[in-house]
């Protein structure tokens, strides 16, 4: 399954780049941040703190534990600041 | 009944022409990028293209159903904005007051800590700084 | 920090031109004559001049006592309003945007049930009916 | 003493005058009304509905106990519709 990742805000910084084409079997969010977090120095540094992390599965917002099977874009940011 | 995300300041004035017709109650909500400590020069706004208008459509007819809106309209600005410039505006309109009032206020926190935007804080100096999200924000959404 | 009483129509965009000056949030409520039977021609509202202005002053000031106002507005109009005119506006400033909808909604309240005005609904065909105070506006006032 | 007593909305139907100038020595706004009502069949009507009634004092929202010795305008008047 072929996945784009985004990245935005301060996770987008520490990866090095905004956005991503991933290969991967995951199944879950979860599962993907495993395989990612093994994927650089930066993607480790943006997966370090998990209580800071926000993830939308095809631009809705999801969880650590949603299902990720359909999906076609995954985004991961820091807790939002709009407004 | 219109979200919209854009770089270019907006007119509250221009945004309200005509809004809410038939309504008996309306409420605006603008927020201004502030300076506390006389160092700062702007705030620079990101935002999930394609995630975001979609979200603040789905958080304003969530607050449409919940308190009978009869208008609702929200702006917000990404990219760089500087200090005294509006960021963003809600507005709502409804029969009586308290709904308009209630709507507004629900809107602002869910956008607050549910719309994907994140500021950053550049000083004069050119120092930029991510915003951290505040617990009072998430507290806020808790009231609903 | 004004408080006026007119007969005119006023602008909102006019009114908030500069208002709330280096404020993080700014709220306004606007007040707009409904019909909803669809035989009503204009609202006919009396005031009390001379008390007035200055009990809109002390309501404002007990609101940014209150709440951290840093700026607030009231325009109220009297005399004949058409329906679809607005009738009031309240505008509150503050730091942040709890204080200024808070300011405004408690405004609101004590403009409700403590200024001097007294509506009458004109209808279409000429009849005049005083428009009674309700319960419900006296029961916000003592969620304050 | 003499006072300014100013009507408003359908109390000041009823009175059939907006204003008018009494000489009295009423020591309570309560005082006062019971002067007044034995004034005319409309400002018995005005009186009627105690429950509908409001008051100020010079320009102050005032009740029926409040004292008006030192008054120079008490106001009559239904609860307000402001808004």
């Amino acid at each position: 399954m072929t996945l784009d990742i985004l990245y935005f805000a301060w996770l987008r910084e520490r990866v090095g780049q905004p956005r991503e084409t991933v290969t991967t079997d995951a199944a879950t969010v979860r599962d993907l941040i495993a395989e990612l977090t093994a994927a650089s120095e930066g993607h480790a540094a943006a997966f370090s703190d998990m209580a800071s992390l926000r993830c939308a599965v095809d631009q809705q917002l999801a969880d650590l534990d949603s299902p990720i099977t359909d999906a076609r874009e995954v985004a991961f940011f820091p807790p939002m600041t709009g407004g | 009944m219109t979200a919209r995300v854009q770089t270019a300041p907006f007119d509250l004035a221009a945004e309200i022409d005509g809004f809410g017709a038939g309504a008996g109650a309306i409420v605006t909500f603008t927020g201004v990028v502030r300076d506390d400590t006389g160092l700062m020069a702007a705030l620079d706004i990101e935002h999930y293209p394609g995630m975001t208008e979609r979200a603040l459509q789905d958080y304003c007819r969530q607050a449409a159903d919940r308190f009978g809106l009869t208008d609702w309209r929200i702006v917000h600005r990404h990219g760089r904005i500087p200090v005294g410039d509006t960021i963003m505006m809600v507005a709502t309109a409804a029969r009586h007051r308290h709904a308009a009032f209630q709507g507004a206020d629900y809107l602002m926190d869910w956008l607050k800590s549910r719309a994907p935007f994140w500021k950053r804080e550049i000083a004069q100096d050119g120092t930029a700084t991510w915003v951290d999200a505040k617990s009072t924000d998430e507290d806020a959404l808790n009231r609903w």
